[in-house]
């Protein structure tokens, strides 16, 4: 294995090329300066100084409220939270002032910052450090949700994301981390566009972050079956790329998409909500949706598994929804 | 403290004619904090509000014209009439948000000394005694003196939070007592002098500017009217507020001025009525000022690149 | 105007009858013991002590905790939340407590607690006091998600709340607190069955809280164009009453959802998802979504008046819709 | 304190031969706390623990067999499999529930001990060095001294919160300095003296009974093993873990009891190696035991009448 290839490879090359090239960039959170429970912040403060990577204490909410109150001031403040779990604890300041400042002040401020947060079932972590709670962040306008399914994506969104005036929320999914890319794949330079892995013609397969990856698995088994899947990895959230979704709907007349979140509340309830509408009449079958069950994350390995969608879930979906 | 006084009384009468919509705190009665605040920090410095912050803008250079039609919800308010009484941001005056949420600046206010601390900036910031209940303002007792921040913290106790008297959500004598365990200096001074507010913020900065860290002033003062405009008050006797009148702010620096002869009599009432002129010409700007447009509800979500 | 008949006062009733009926039950909140700043709560502390009726200080995430520890201990403890807009600040204990500790302790333990969360758009009250965030509580397992749009509903659909062994949250329009019934309306006993509010055969408006008012203010204009809307007041918004939904769908073939909240991620959105999957073959028309543009809420009466869903923009998308 | 010992060091070979997984947190070198804690504790008590808690737990009751079989995340374990190391619930024995929220635990034990306080009982809570930085736990400070509740808010100090020393987390000198500004009584001992903990505790529990409110205890105490349990612990020296492993607990305590008579050398043995053969019981029980059923993973997410 390439180490150069892994997910987290990509992200240290963004944040150690935005710290060289920017100096208001800065980090801050739990650990980071001893690179955190993952390493992805790992020498970053022998490189550019305690002034710039700075250890918090165990205090989410009012962290995020520092980020903010830095942003304002015109740094560039990256937050980590650990786990999306603890984010919850940090709501407050992320919703009601890193979303709503720039509006409330009628366009006086601006919150460039990145709210980097590890996320996701693996490993047997149980419930309140396993969740996928992405399209909460969706429904708060003035936040940006950014996702990777690979390294490349993960160097150049992380860039953009740092660059960005406004707040954008970076999901990390655990899983990912010290995985190798298994594709070779160009870099897109708008990270707000969609990436199509895979072409097929019989049917369109949205997902995005490690999901892609149990897709890309089973569109293999598919195509011995003779089913040629489209697998389209979404990488932003907000803004979505529609048109992308769309046009390969008007190629497949089959949709469904497939999150490690729980499916009820979850992205794809949008996603199918915009696409029934802007693609009604191409629709041969109903878009799918292939999600988590509606419980809370286990922390029995076996119970974990059979609540992790996987390419085997994807693989009946998708059969069903092409004989549909 | 004129200018505050009679602006605020002009937004009480405003929102009763319903001029004025929206969840309204005035501080009147408390203005020698502003007031004692604002004459401490320098250009280079910041400030952030709370909910009841008309008096921190006023006293830190915000034109009540603007923030009258602010207030009202006119396009040409501040935060074009997006932010409304408790979300003010006035930049070229550093002054950097009021907020909705009890105890929701005092993060803030620590990241903007984080990145302004290298410029010399000093950043102070407002919360209420019912705030100090909030969890953040621990948190940030401890990051601000972990990190010697230039902040000064500066608590208005006012004795209640919304219909709730402080013995009723704390046990806690003074609030200034929360610095101790984190070694930073408290003082608890009379808010309704001004000029006590004055030295001892005076004092904050200079620490604040030296590098020696946060301070902590606590501000024992009283809100003469209601909560919110429209508090029917049950919670209190007319006698604790009448008792309280007497110790306004203004009356008694304007007694202490004028008897010590600091400020002549007519200097004085010109202020007066410069304020009030200020007050009107405030009254009539929001007045003559075109509404926002209902199709832009929607601009200032995005910065204009995205 | 009488009295007994605003939806505030459903709520007294309910409470006052809960607290007589089970000494378990007990109220915590700011400012609850004067009666909160709508009154709501008005009256109880003298009727049963400071034991059951407990002000508290200004400290979400904890006095949420101490809900659910009290409920954990067999009490039936309702919490206040003065604005769903620093629900924010509670969002790790109600979600990674009160959600999941029947759960993560394998049924041991029952939270049997009422979150009542005061919420909308509603006087200018700007981006912090007014937001509609329901749609995030749908996507949490273990949480059930009440509304009501009348004094009826309030009454019967609190006491079920408060009897219920699980968390449920209520959430309460500001502006239908001192707003009439207007309508004579029947007491549904279960309070997860939608209400159909008005019958009509050419188009299904699916709606709830404060919108249910506007929806039925649209169909009377409707009416007079010959469109004969049936209206769905969902109450319950998790779970779901889907087969009311598509029922009336079978009837009508066109739907429509309406709410207050911001579109994208709203609640909406996974209506409509499962509308599309349950009913594709019925629908004549895609489901069509009205709610807030993706903005905060603004604070100016102009704005915000251009920023909630009113009847007008209903019926012009319910004309559209019949049009389609 | 040896069953807790054995216990924790089985799971952390279990961990490496990945028969246990998940995110696992060991106790070991701060068994005296839980065991003064829970000698402390009547049966009509209630407790609440942390993300580390396996200890606590055991000192309270629970059946190794259980918790072993939970760890591993087979159907028989204390919650059918869903908890897991950080999530350990046991009504049976007033464990009401360990977390994985740093300091999230706090308030849940203030509403327990307002629900049973009319019972008579006490409810002690354990947290740690770093989840005093939450703003929850200042929170509950304010409010278990305003309600005069019968808890215990047990710090247990051990230096660290993960990779971070105390000194870099905060500037306060003791945890217990925090009780000050509440008049909530605290004290400082040495966790690792296990009956200091239970004099300690002991005085707190009366004082809780008696209706005189809450205390806040600070034991001092190490643990030996890393942060979780594949820590590389790069943050801190061998020369500082070995000299911790000087005043381990279990050794202090039975070199006292021994030469001081308390226990004979027999008696000892004889502990040890029960606890020894509890350990490998509830190992071999963990290992007979079945899997939980996939398709009943969402079972248990609403009560029975749902
Ligand atoms: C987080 C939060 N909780 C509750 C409220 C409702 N609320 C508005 S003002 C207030 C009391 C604040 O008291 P204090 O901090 O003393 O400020 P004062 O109003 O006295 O100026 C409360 C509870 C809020 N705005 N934000
Ligand atoms: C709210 C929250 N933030 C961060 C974490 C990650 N985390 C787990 S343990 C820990 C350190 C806790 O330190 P301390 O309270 O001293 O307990 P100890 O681990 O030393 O027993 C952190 C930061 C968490 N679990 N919860
Ligand atoms: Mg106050
Ligand atoms: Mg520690």
């Amino acid at each position: 294995m390439k180490d150069g290839q892994r997910f987290i490879d990509g992200l240290q090359r963004a944040l150690r090329a935005e710290f060289e090239h920017d100096p208001l960039v800065m980090i801050l959170g739990e650990d980071v300066a001893v690179g955190g429970p993952f390493g992805v912040t790992s020498g970053l403060v022998d490189e550019f100084g305690e002034g710039r990577v700075m250890n918090t204490p165990i205090s989410e909410e009012s962290i995020m409220g520092v980020a903010i109150g830095a942003a304002a001031a015109g740094r560039r403040p990256i937050i980590e939270i650990m786990f999306i779990d603890f984010l919850t604890l940090a709501m407050n300041q992320l919703v009601n002032h890193a979303a709503k400042l720039r509006y409330m002040s009628g366009g006086q401020l601006s919150i460039p910052m990145v709210i980097r947060v590890q996320q996701g079932a693996e490993g047997g972590w149980g419930s309140q450090h396993s969740q996928s709670l992405e399209s909460w962040f969706l429904h708060v306008p003035g936040l940006k949700v950014y996702t990777a399914s690979n390294s490349i994506d993960a160097e150049s969104m992380m860039r953009a994301a740092i660059q960005d005036d406004d707040p954008v929320m970076f999901l990390e999914h655990r899983g990912l981390y010290f995985s190798n890319d298994n594709l070779i794949l160009n870099k897109i330079e708008d990270p707000e566009k969609a990436r199509i892995v895979r072409d097929g013609c019989d049917l369109t397969v949205v997902s995005y972050s490690r999901m892609t990856r149990e897709c890309l698995n089973a569109a293999a088994q598919l195509a011995e079956e003779g089913i040629e899947a489209e697998i389209i990895d979404l990488r932003s959230l907000q803004p979505l790329d529609l048109d992308t979704i769309i046009e390969s709907i008007k190629k497949t007349f089959r949709v469904m998409i497939v999150h490690e979140a729980v499916m009820v509340g979850g992205v794809g309830a949008e996603i199918a909500a915009q696409i029934q509408n802007l693609a009604f009449d191409w629709l041969d079958a109903p878009v799918t949706r292939v999600g988590a069950p509606f419980a809370p994350v286990p922390a029995s390995p076996i119970l974990e598994k059979a609540y992790i969608p996987n390419s085997a879930l994807i693989l009946e979906a998708a059969r069903s929804l092409v004989g549909d | 403290m004129y200018l505050i006084r009679y602006f605020e009384e002009r937004v009480i009468e405003l929102c009763h004619t319903k001029e004025l919509e929206g969840l309204v705190h005035v501080g009147i009665g408390q203005e020698g904090v502003a007031t004692g605040i604002a004459l401490s920090l320098k250009d280079c410095d910041y400030l952030y509000g709370t909910h009841r912050s008309h008096g921190h803008f006023l006293a830190g250079g915000t034109d009540p014209k603007l923030l009258m039609a602010e207030l009202a919800g006119k396009d040409t308010g501040l935060c074009r009439g997006r932010g409304g009484s408790m979300h003010i941001v006035d930049i070229p005056n550093r002054l950097m948000t009021a907020t909705g949420i009890v105890g929701g600046t005092i993060s803030l206010a620590l990241g903007t000394a984080i990145a302004k601390r290298d410029e010399g900036a000093v950043v102070a910031v407002y919360f209420g005694d019912g705030a100090s209940n909030t969890g953040s303002f621990h948190e940030c007792l401890n990051m601000a003196s972990l990190w010697k921040l230039p902040v000064i913290m500066v608590c208005e106790n006012n004795g209640y939070a919304e219909f709730t008297p402080m013995s009723a959500h704390t046990v806690v004598e003074n609030i200034s007592d929360h610095g101790k365990p984190y070694g930073i200096p408290a003082t608890i001074i009379n808010g309704n002098d001004v000029l006590a507010v004055l030295n001892a913020a005076n004092d904050a900065v200079k620490r604040a500017r030296e590098g020696d860290g946060p301070t902590l002033i606590e501000c024992l003062t009283y809100r003469l009217r209601g909560h919110y405009v429209g508090d029917p008050e049950g919670y209190r006797g007319a006698q604790e507020v009448s008792e309280w009148r007497e110790k306004d702010p203004i009356r008694v620096f304007s007694k202490f001025a004028t008897s010590k002869k600091f400020i002549r009599e007519e200097v004085m009432l010109e202020i007066r009525s410069s304020a009030q002129r200020a007050v009107d010409e405030a009254t009539e700007f929001m007045r003559a000022s075109p509404w926002p447009d209902g199709t832009r509800v929607a601009d200032f979500v995005y910065g204009p690149s995205s």
